[in-house]
């Protein structure tokens, strides 16, 4: 098989598995939240609701379709598409498994092993607030603005501890490739602890996890689109598909965090004190070492749920505070603990 | 008619006011998740923060105050249940202690603890609408969701005792209609447990959350005196450090008899009015279990109502009769001209004095602060706009 | 692969587009998105030639550009937003508080 | 024909014209996207990946947002910026002054491009560590300076931004 | 524009929209306008106990152009008539409405001169709860009896019927 | 000292009468003197009345109405002395009194006459006032001098008439509103 084939087969599986786990983080979401709050949840719709998302997809598809009589035509088709296009390529990098042995040809589970790999999720992070702040701007609607406006803010805000996080990670691994960060996770460390980036990046983890939860629009930081301040934020004049969209995209935006969360500090494919590669064969480990990274990325999924039922949300100034006052000497405290870890063991 | 000649009719009721100078005016409301329904604040804000507040009032105003001129003393009690819909039970006990206080009338001491079991009951309710509110509105909705378990139960209480859920027209003029129902002991031991382990779950997701804290804390405080001046009463006023609680400073009924604690705030800031309403629903399980201790006593065939005519005609003259309903004063105005209607009722009720103070509030705060105070004030807007 | 001059040719037209919108613009904004237009059109510039040359040495310049460009982006605005809370404006022509 | 970097200097090109003649500031804003999204792609096109990411990360996720932002924070969405000059002369003499420099340049840098000489790539070129090897190698004092200009920068616009000055 | 299915009356177009139907009866998102008494057994309706998401009515979309289903709870006055007019011409199509409570039906007890009678003389209305306020049940009934109506329409029936109208 | 003493004695002339009915006092005052005697009432070490609770408006058309037709001792009147009468003030305003201290109310009382409708606000002593007074100049159609923001509070700005008059029918009169958009003009 030719390697376009395989790059090929490669992007159609993960860009439909991105698609399906995004569709049933909406039911996860949902009866998640059902289950945190003692109810039932949605489950008229197929077998234990399974089919809801079907059924949203549905609604949405073949509803009007509005564009408000004041909102400017093109840029309000564009904001959805500029918030869910990123969120989707982030995939290119992404790292799902080893690789694999199949007729004598190295496949790796991953699109492409660029040498920035981490890089380009962070730049591509930085593009998808313009899918708010288009969608705010463009509807004319008071509300959106103020939307828009908290989404930028916030976002260039914590695009810094974020930063900082990465970058005290990127020192520790020495590499920006998603795929040599994953296999410098192998082993041991101090001879108990797997060798996992949160053993020895505990202060950037957090970091990094509250820095994700504000890049996902999440509780505490759904100030974007905080429902009992200002309706429905960004999309406040959104309908039908396009409304769909940036709900779609959100739950993408998630999987990706999750899945950069699992890579950087969770031991990416590698599973604590086992070596799977010593006896499974190479197909089984391949689907191992997939699942292996997806459950980790399914705690990570669920417990940005869990979090999004449990605490209230935070005012736009508490935000600011937090980003610039608290994570930012943290995330330079981190880098300089890190730099002084690195030059001593060396 | 062609569509060019038909005029606007509402520029005044929903179009946003245009932006000028500086500030941009923001219309909340009516139709808005945190309003309530029926709310409207016209904010002028510079950037996040709030310049001007003001609210506008009137989009439930029913008219019950003019119904009430046409209709008898027995047919006002249900609409009394419409007005804080949310504590039905005060609301009618309020208004049935003031005819009754016309016409000279003492109620039969079972009713009078009947009357108390159920209005505490109500207060609990309505205290956990508020606090579960106060939660949606910043965010967090999963306490709400706990309280209304409970709250669930305590409908169970009140249909069991007159039927109905929400709106109890409960009482009549003269005493009560019905007894407690024969499980009650039951059912409130279950109920009490649950109200506890509500609270403690609140307490653990709101009250001790950081967020919460930060959220609360110190937003929108006011002093004592403004909120005397302002005409605050309730939790509201208790909240600025103004120890009055209408139960013990013009005690009705029994209260006088009941050990209770009336909880104070310091700074009148949401926190301490989340944190007045959460221990005053602790006291109040407290006064329903010594109330219940007391009916246990009395003898099963006691009276439960007063003697009463048929027809009710108080003698003519004004009377004004406030009780501590869970928001505050609520108090009746009735004059009467020795009909068999009322000849002019009027509700003070207690968000409206609360209400008016929003302006001055919420100045200088920023909008999600304007939105976390709205709802720890709870207002009503049936006994708001009446 | 692009000849060098095919760059230096596009990186010419952007500069001059920026610069003929620096001159005809009247809101303050955009001429900010000029300015931005031209710095990068020499960055487009040091890159071609740091990638003709082989040399890593325009790469680097590049991104002192980036710092200089970033650095215009929050003093510029800034005083842009001081200036215009004084007279409720972005039209460059309406910066008239030092003439006499 | 490379079709690679005709295609992004097409869009470079005609985004870049988009830019200056929009009316409003925010398609202008996003037609500059456009262009620096271009550019990124003609860096990877010329071997050198770390400055396409920083082109999308820097330009467009960082200071054309905080342009946006500050384009919000201005003119609300109600009114519309006269923004075109009115003035046809002003107009024509602005696009004179362009063509006469796009030619001045044009020539200039011919001269320029003759001396530099089409080389073979050495071995990690474009790569991060290549690249951090020369800036904290033979740049240090430059890269010094530059992150004092930022720290200058950084106080500057907070003391600017502040409400009474 | 002729529209022809596979045999019988119309086949393909009928399953399509029996699916078009099934997705939408299975997601009828509210708009919670609760104004008054009823709001509250609304939210009664959204807790645990009686738990409105069964149904897919989960997510309350305060934007009118989110909804689906009006659920109009509780009393209209004639100050309120221009804003739930306008919130409901802000819905997208396909659209409902719930009037729920005496009130939102006839105008309840309230016969005086602020509160409106009814709220069918401004908007249409699909499902009449009667009840002052209505019990969870009856407001869960009502949702019912809503999405039957829904799984009984013709979405696509009637586009062709006014596409043919216009050609 | 009960109440009612404490009460004439603070106001000395301004208390024109003093009523007791099921135990609470009312007291009232010549409407010009309002404001005068509700701070003397306020400030007056042995009463305190520092708390307003609300101000109620009552319009007495109907007690006028029915004493003229039914009441034997309107009929038994010499003809002559009921037309030299001047009518009797129509409205009242009564406002709602409240000692802190000693949990006293007191009611304190004025009559607005039909032909002039103004009395002087007390939001400048309290400032809970200024909500009900604007219900009354909506709701009766009393206007308040000095009052900060006058205009309707819970009809709407358009709206004709004063609902709670008791000439006003329950149900009925211009109150219906034409719901039909302006053509809208798009850019």
């Amino acid at each position: 098989m030719p390697d376009w084939k395989i790059a090929i087969i490669k992007v159609v599986f993960i860009w439909c598995w991105t698609l399906i786990v995004a569709v049933i983080m909406t039911w996860v979401e949902r009866r998640g939240a059902a289950m945190i709050q003692d109810r039932l949840g949605p489950n008229r719709a197929g077998p234990f609701g399974l089919l809801q998302p079907l059924a949203d997809g549905i609604k949405l598809f073949t509803k009007e379709d509005i564009v408000p009589a004041r909102a400017q035509k093109y840029l309000f088709t564009l904001g959805p598409v500029m918030f869910a296009l990123p969120a989707f390529s982030a995939y290119a990098v992404m790292p799902f498994g080893d690789k694999i042995t199949l007729g004598g040809k190295e496949i790796i589970l991953q699109i492409s092993d660029v040498s920035i790999g981490i890089l380009y999720v962070v730049a591509l992070g930085s593009i998808a607030v313009y899918g708010m702040i288009i969608g705010g701007w463009s509807s004319n609607n008071k509300f959106s603005i103020l939307g828009g406006l908290r989404s930028t803010a916030q976002l260039i805000s914590y695009e810094v501890p974020w930063g900082l996080a990465i970058l005290a990670a990127v020192m520790l691994y020495g590499t920006f490739s998603m795929r040599e960060v994953s296999l410098a996770q192998q082993g041991t460390f101090l001879g108990f602890l797997p060798n996992w980036g949160i053993f020895k990046q505990p202060l950037g983890f957090i970091l990094f996890i509250v820095a994700a939860y504000c890049e996902a629009n999440r509780v505490p930081f759904d100030l974007p689109e905080a429902e009992s301040e200002i309706v429905a934020g960004y999309h406040t004049a959104y309908g039908s598909m396009r409304l769909g969209l940036y709900l779609f995209g959100e739950y993408i935006n998630l999987y990706t965090l999750s899945a950069i969360i699992v890579t950087l500090y969770f031991g990416s494919w590698h599973l604590p004190y086992v070596d799977m590669s010593t006896f499974l064969g190479p197909i089984s480990y391949g689907i191992a070492t997939f699942l292996v990274f997806f459950l980790k990325v399914a705690f990570f999924l669920w417990l940005f749920v869990w979090v999004r039922w449990t605490v209230p949300r935070f005012r736009y100034d508490q935000v600011m505070g937090l980003g610039w006052k608290t994570l930012i000497p943290i995330g330079l405290f981190n880098l300089f603990i890190t730099a002084l870890f690195i030059q001593l063991s060396i | 008619m062609t569509a060019e000649s038909q005029c606007r009719i509402y520029p005044e009721a929903i179009n946003e006011p245009e932006p000028s100078g500086d500030y941009v005016h923001i219309n909340i409301g009516p139709s808005h998740p945190a309003m309530h329904g029926t709310l409207r604040i016209i904010t002028t804000t510079d950037g996040e923060s709030v310049i001007n507040a003001e609210p506008e009032i009137g989009y439930l105003h029913r008219g019950v105050e003019k119904l009430g001129e046409n209709l008898n003393y027995t047919q006002f009690i249900p609409l009394t249940d419409r007005l804080n819909y949310c504590s039905a039970a005060a609301n009618n006990v309020a208004y049935e202690m003031t005819v009754e206080k016309l016409m000279g009338l003492e109620v039969p001491e079972k009713a009078q603890l009947i009357r108390i079991i159920l209005m505490e009951l109500a207060r609990i309710a309505d205290h956990q609408v508020c606090v579960g509110i106060l939660g949606v509105d910043l965010g967090a909705f999963t306490p709400f969701l706990y309280l209304f378990i409970q709250r669930e139960e305590i409908y169970e209480i009140f249909e069991k005792t007159n039927g109905t859920r929400l709106t109890n027209t409960f009482g009549r003029i003269g005493g009560v209609d019905t007894d407690l129902p024969e499980d009650f002991g039951p059912m409130w031991n279950k109920l009490r447990d649950g109200i506890r382990k509500a609270n403690d779950e609140t307490d653990r997701l709101l009250t001790h959350n950081r967020i919460f804290m930060d959220r609360a804390i110190g937003v929108t405080p006011f002093s004592a005196e403004d909120a005397l001046n302002w005409g605050f009463t309730g939790p509201c006023l208790r909240a600025c450090g103004v120890k009055r609680d209408l139960r013990r400073d013009e005690p009705y009924y029994m209260y006088d008899s009941f050990q209770f604690k009336i909880p104070t705030g310091e700074n009148g800031d949401v926190f301490d009015r989340y944190m007045v309403r959460m221990i005053e629903m602790e006291e109040s399980v407290k006064i329903i279990d010594q109330a219940y201790e007391m009916y246990r006593q009395m003898p099963e065939d006691a009276p439960l109502m007063a003697r009463v005519p048929k027809i009710i005609k108080p003698p003519a003259g004004e009377v004004y009769h406030a009780i501590e309903s869970p928001n505050g004063e609520l108090g009746f105005f009735i004059k009467s001209d020795g009909t068999s209607n009322p000849y002019r009722i009027k509700i003070r009720p207690p968000c409206y004095m609360i209400y008016q103070a929003f302006p001055e509030l919420v100045q200088g705060e920023m909008i999600a602060d304007l939105i976390a105070c709205l709802s720890s004030l709870n207002i009503i807007a049936g006994e708001l706009d009446r | 692969m692009a000849p060098l001059n095919h760059y230096i040719i596009l990186a010419t037209i952007i500069f001059s587009l920026g610069v003929i919108g620096f001159v005809t613009r009247r809101n303050a904004l955009i001429l900010f998105m000029s300015v931005e237009l031209m710095l990068n059109s020499i960055n487009l510039m040091l890159v071609a030639f740091s990638r003709f040359k082989a040399d890593m040495a325009g790469q680097v310049m590049a991104i002192f550009i980036y710092a200089v460009a970033a650095a215009e982006v929050a003093v510029g605005l800034a005083i842009l937003i001081a200036i215009s809370r004084h007279i409720k404006e972005i039209d460059v022509t309406k910066f008239n508080l030092l003439k006499w | 024909m490379d079709l690679i970097f005709w295609f992004f200097a097409f869009m470079a090109v005609s985004a870049g014209l988009l830019t200056i003649t929009a009316k409003d500031p925010l398609p202008c804003a996003l037609s500059l996207m456009s262009v620096f999204i271009a550019f990124s792609g003609l860096y990877l096109h010329l071997h050198a990946p770390l400055m396409a990411i920083f082109q999308v990360t820097i330009y467009a996720g960082a200071i054309l947002v905080l342009v946006l932002f500050v384009m919000m924070l201005l003119t609300t969405p109600g009114e519309r910026l006269k923004s075109i000059q009115k003035n046809v002369p002003f107009r024509i003499m602005g696009a004179q002054l362009g063509l006469c420099l796009t030619a001045l340049l044009g020539f200039g840098m011919k001269g320029i491009s003759d001396l530099v000489v089409q080389a073979r790539l050495p071995d990690g070129f474009g790569h991060p560590s290549s690249f951090g090897t020369l800036f904290f190698k033979d740049y240090l004092l430059h890269f010094e300076v530059a992150s004092v200009l930022l720290l200058v920068a950084l106080v500057g616009s907070i003391y600017l931004g502040k409400k009474s000055l | 524009m002729k529209i022809q299915g596979y045999g019988g009356n119309g086949w393909f177009i009928t399953k399509m929209e029996q699916l078009i139907n099934w997705g939408r009866s299975r997601s009828p998102w509210p708009l919670p306008y609760g104004t008054a008494c009823c709001g509250i057994e609304l939210m009664a309706t959204m807790a645990s106990g009686y738990d409105i998401a069964r149904f897919g009515a989960e997510r309350p979309s305060f934007s009118p152009r989110q909804a689906d289903v009006l659920l109009e709870a509780g009393t209209i006055t004639k100050k309120m008539t221009p804003v739930l007019k306008r919130i409901y011409d802000q819905m997208a199509e396909p659209k409902w409405v719930i009037a729920m409570g005496a009130c939102a039906c006839t105008g309840g007890v309230f016969r005086t001169y602020s509160t409106h009678q009814g709220i069918d003389s401004i908007i249409p209305v699909d499902i009449y709860i009667p009840g002052c306020p209505p019990r969870p049940e009856a407001l869960l009934d009502g949702l019912v009896k809503l999405i039957h109506k829904i799984e009984k329409e013709h979405p696509l029936r009637k586009q062709a019927q006014a596409l043919l109208q216009e050609s | 000292m009960n109440l009612e003493r404490r009460v004439r004695i603070c106001l000395e002339s301004n208390a024109l009468s003093v009523e007791e009915t099921a135990g609470d006092i009312t007291v009232t005052v010549p409407a010009g003197r309002l404001v005068d005697s509700l701070m003397a009432l306020k400030e007056h070490p042995d009463l305190k009345f520092d708390f307003l609770s609300d101000v109620i408006g009552i319009d007495n058309l109907d007690l006028f109405r029915k004493k003229k037709g039914k009441g034997k001792a309107a009929e038994e009147e010499p003809p002559e002395k009921k037309v030299k009468a001047p009518p009797p003030p129509r409205f009242e305003i009564v406002y709602l009194l409240l000692s802190l201290e000693s949990s006293e109310r007191l009611r304190v009382k004025i009559q607005v006459p039909e032909n002039d409708m103004t009395v002087d606000s007390v939001t400048s002593i309290w400032r809970a006032a200024s909500w009900p007074e604007r219900e009354i100049y909506d709701l009766f159609g009393i206007n308040f001098l000095g009052h900060p923001d006058l205009k309707r509070l819970l009809m709407w700005d358009g709206f004709k008439g004063h609902p709670l008059r008791k000439d006003y029918p329950l149900e009925g009169k211009g109150e219906t509103r034409r719901l039909v958009y302006e053509q809208e003009k798009i850019r």
